[in-house]
């Protein structure tokens, strides 16, 4: 990509070839690769490996005996397998519910501290985006694999994907207004068609991302909460049942894609 | 989250970045270190104001320096650039952005044995001409581009 | 329908209810869906709707609309204001700012503006590849007014009809559209 | 307290490339918040690189620079082995020191 880059340039330099403008589409694509190469995320990956390993809450006891999906203590590739049922809450979690579970179970937090404060802010570094930048990363190059096999996990997709095309709130809008279709854009930016294996794949795999514009690492959960805001719905809980059933939807749509997280974002 | 810090942004035209004036209260003019920074300099809206804070007379332009980044930058709040200089005895390389609220976004010291080159991000409220202003050998030299900025989202 | 989906569906709703809260001027009730809404849920963009539903949400959509009194055009630089703002409705938005329409998240409508979006047609010389009549200024509105009337299961919202715009703030993005002036015309 | 910035340096070629992320809000002074008051000032003013007690590159910076900010830049005369260091001030004259070693 850089060489063909560097190549257009030399040409629109010569001056026997009359100078081709790039479109802004392949403008923002140079955009997109001068930004990549270096991830602010790499600051929050750091400050979640500590946070992992650091003994806190009442029990002062670490997460590294948690079970995200691979059983205790396994942090390499299990965010690949999630969401997936567990069988000591009954319930299929994603990574940041499962991850409340284990501050409660292990750590001695009460489920509503655990919940409290989801997402960073200006000045507001939270443990919750640091743990899932540090617990993503540990799969990345790794395929995501996520079963339905459990009826509770098939249970969840089903209600994810209905709630994907479910349209409602003063614009009419659902989760596939926007992501229903190829090769759209909003704005400038590109939308993956979510019903089709290969944009979920490219989407749901680089997610969570630094996003540029908040100079914050988002989790799935917030984008999922985000959306929704924008969506002119009321306000997504953080885990909650449709949260989670929609992850469901979305990774499953996104198995067998080379997860590449944490990604960069507009 | 803080939901309002969105909705101020959205309510002023949705870019990331609304201006970089500061208050001259806050940066203590009382420290070292404050002085070693360059308060005048930083406070300036022009390239021949920022120059003259710097100590030089109004640059030239030279084809010697590259200042290479997107034509377009899908948000304000990152604009990635790399600027490379050919002019013998490179000192410094500061970069500027004509349409912020303060020109001066960073000066760079290149000592001997550091290569005339940087790369580094910077902030822009809009479209705006930037530019890259080198010393060498004791003359300020500049190049410059327009980068256009776009905003984006369904809430913008 | 097998009873298994009904179950499912209803489960759906129920799950909604309990995941999301109100927050500002978002209320629960936006959960609620309306006729067209409910018709519209579960449709995969890349099949046509069904004739009869299509029909039946189109006849009692185009009974919502509400026509102004005088004349459609209003001022195509306050359009143009319109088109770019997507404040409003939003838990995050203030309820009592200016609201947009946000037209170039899915559509090109100026040469100027390079960040449109591609979900809707390109709107570019509207008014001049369709001839500047009284009675393509009266479909801009009503299109605008309650898009639904003419496309069942349109992605586009129903701005008068759910009063995200004013009458006048329609009659100001129809002038975009329709003023021979307009840049959307040049 | 302020995060550890992540640092790598690396030879490319008979030189040393360095690239740094720093973790800083780079608060430009001009945003307000939810309750329309405004939001003091606070970035990073001086950076310096050096190697071997040798100043490598040294910044001053205004608040244009983005939030955590990113620097690569390359200098003569390091091998692998040797130390980078690299400190920053804000204008809260909060300091932060890192080291990283030549790979």
């Amino acid at each position: 990509m850089k060489a063909l880059v560097g190549a257009l340039g030399a040409m629109a330099a010569c001056a026997a070839i009359a100078q081709q403008p790039r479109s802004p589409a392949e403008e923002i694509e140079r955009y997109r690769a001068a930004i990549g190469e270096a991830n602010p995320a790499e600051l929050w990956e750091a400050r979640g490996e500590a946070l992992w390993k650091e003994k806190r809450g009442p029990k002062k006891a670490s997460l590294e005996h948690c079970d995200i999906g691979l059983g205790p203590g396994a942090v390499k590739g299990a965010y690949t397998v999630l969401p997936k049922y567990f069988a000591d809450s009954d319930k299929v979690e994603d990574l940041e519910s499962r991850l409340v579970t284990c501050m409660v179970t292990l750590q001695g937090f009460t489920r509503e501290q655990a919940r409290k404060d989801p997402f960073g802010g200006p000045g507001k570094k939270v443990p919750m985006d640091a743990l899932v930048a540090y617990v993503t990363a540990q799969s990345r190059g790794m395929k995501m694999n996520v079963s339905l096999d459990h009826p509770k996990e098939k249970e969840a997709y089903e209600l994810g994907k209905r709630i994907f095309f479910y349209r409602a709130g003063p614009h009419d809008f659902g989760c596939v207004t926007c992501h229903g279709s190829d090769n759209q854009r909003i704005r400038l930016q590109d939308l993956p068609n979510l019903t089709k294996a290969a944009d979920a794949q490219r989407a749901y795999d680089t997610w969570p991302a630094y996003r540029v514009s908040q100079g914050e690492v988002r989790s799935m959960q917030w984008r999922l909460n985000d959306c929704f805001r924008q969506a002119r719905f009321p306000e997504l809980e953080f885990v909650s049942p449709a949260s989670i059933a929609l992850t469901t939807f979305l990774a499953h749509s996104a198995n067998g894609g080379t997860f590449d997280g944490p990604g960069m974002k507009r | 989250m803080d939901r309002g810090r969105r909705s101020v942004l959205t309510g002023t035209g949705g870019a990331a970045v609304l201006g970089l004036a500061f208050a001259a209260g806050l940066l203590r003019p009382g420290s070292a270190r404050a002085e070693a920074w360059n308060k005048a300099a930083f406070e300036t809206r022009s390239l021949n104001d920022a120059v003259k804070a710097l100590g030089g007379a109004p640059p030239t332009q030279s084809a010697e320096i590259t200042l290479s980044s997107p034509d377009i930058a899908e948000n304000g709040a990152v604009v990635p650039f790399t600027i490379t200089s050919k002019l013998p005895k490179t000192e410094s390389i500061a970069l500027l952005v004509e349409k912020n609220p303060n020109i001066l976004a960073a000066n760079f010291q290149i000592p001997e044995g550091t290569e005339p080159w940087i790369n580094t991000r910077i902030k822009m409220g809009q479209t705006s001409n930037v530019y890259a202003l080198v010393k060498a050998d004791g003359k300020y030299y500049y190049a410059s581009k327009e980068v256009k900025v776009t905003l984006g989202g369904c809430g913008g | 329908m097998s009873a298994q989906h009904v179950d499912l569906d209803a489960k759906t709703v129920a799950v909604l209810k309990s995941s999301f809260k109100a927050n500002g001027q978002a209320t629960l009730d936006r959960l609620d869906q309306d006729e067209v809404q409910k018709l519209c849920s579960g449709h995969d963009l890349a099949q046509p709707v069904d004739k009869a539903v299509a029909e039946r949400i189109e006849k009692s959509q185009q009974a919502t609309i509400k026509y102004p009194q005088g004349s459609l055009l209003g001022d195509w630089k306050n359009g143009e204001k319109i088109a770019q703002s997507g404040v409003g409705k939003q838990y995050s938005d203030d309820p009592t700012a200016v609201a947009g329409g946000n037209c170039y998240a899915c559509h090109q409508l100026t040469k100027a503006e390079l960040a449109y979006g591609t979900i809707g047609p390109s709107l570019y010389n509207f008014g001049k590849l369709r001839g500047f009549t009284p009675e393509t200024q009266r479909y801009a509105y009503a299109k605008v007014y309650n898009a639904e009337a003419f496309s069942a299961c349109s992605n586009m919202p129903r701005f008068g009809y759910h009063g995200i715009l004013t009458e006048q703030q329609i009659k100001d993005v129809v002038a975009l559209l329709m003023d021979p002036e307009s840049p959307v015309n040049k | 307290m302020s995060d550890p910035m992540k640092i790598r340096a690396t030879m490319v070629g008979d030189k040393v490339e360095v690239k740094v992320l720093m973790s800083h809000e780079m608060e430009t002074g001009q945003r307000k918040d939810a309750k329309g008051a405004t939001i003091p000032a606070w970035f990073i003013q001086n950076v310096s690189a050096t190697c071997n007690g040798k100043t490598v590159l040294s910044a001053q910076w205004g608040p244009a620079v983005s939030k955590n900010p990113f620097l690569s830049f390359r200098f003569s005369g390091g091998k692998p082995g040797d130390k980078v260091v690299i400190a920053w001030t804000d204008n809260h004259e909060d300091k932060r020191t890192d080291e990283v070693t030549i790979a």
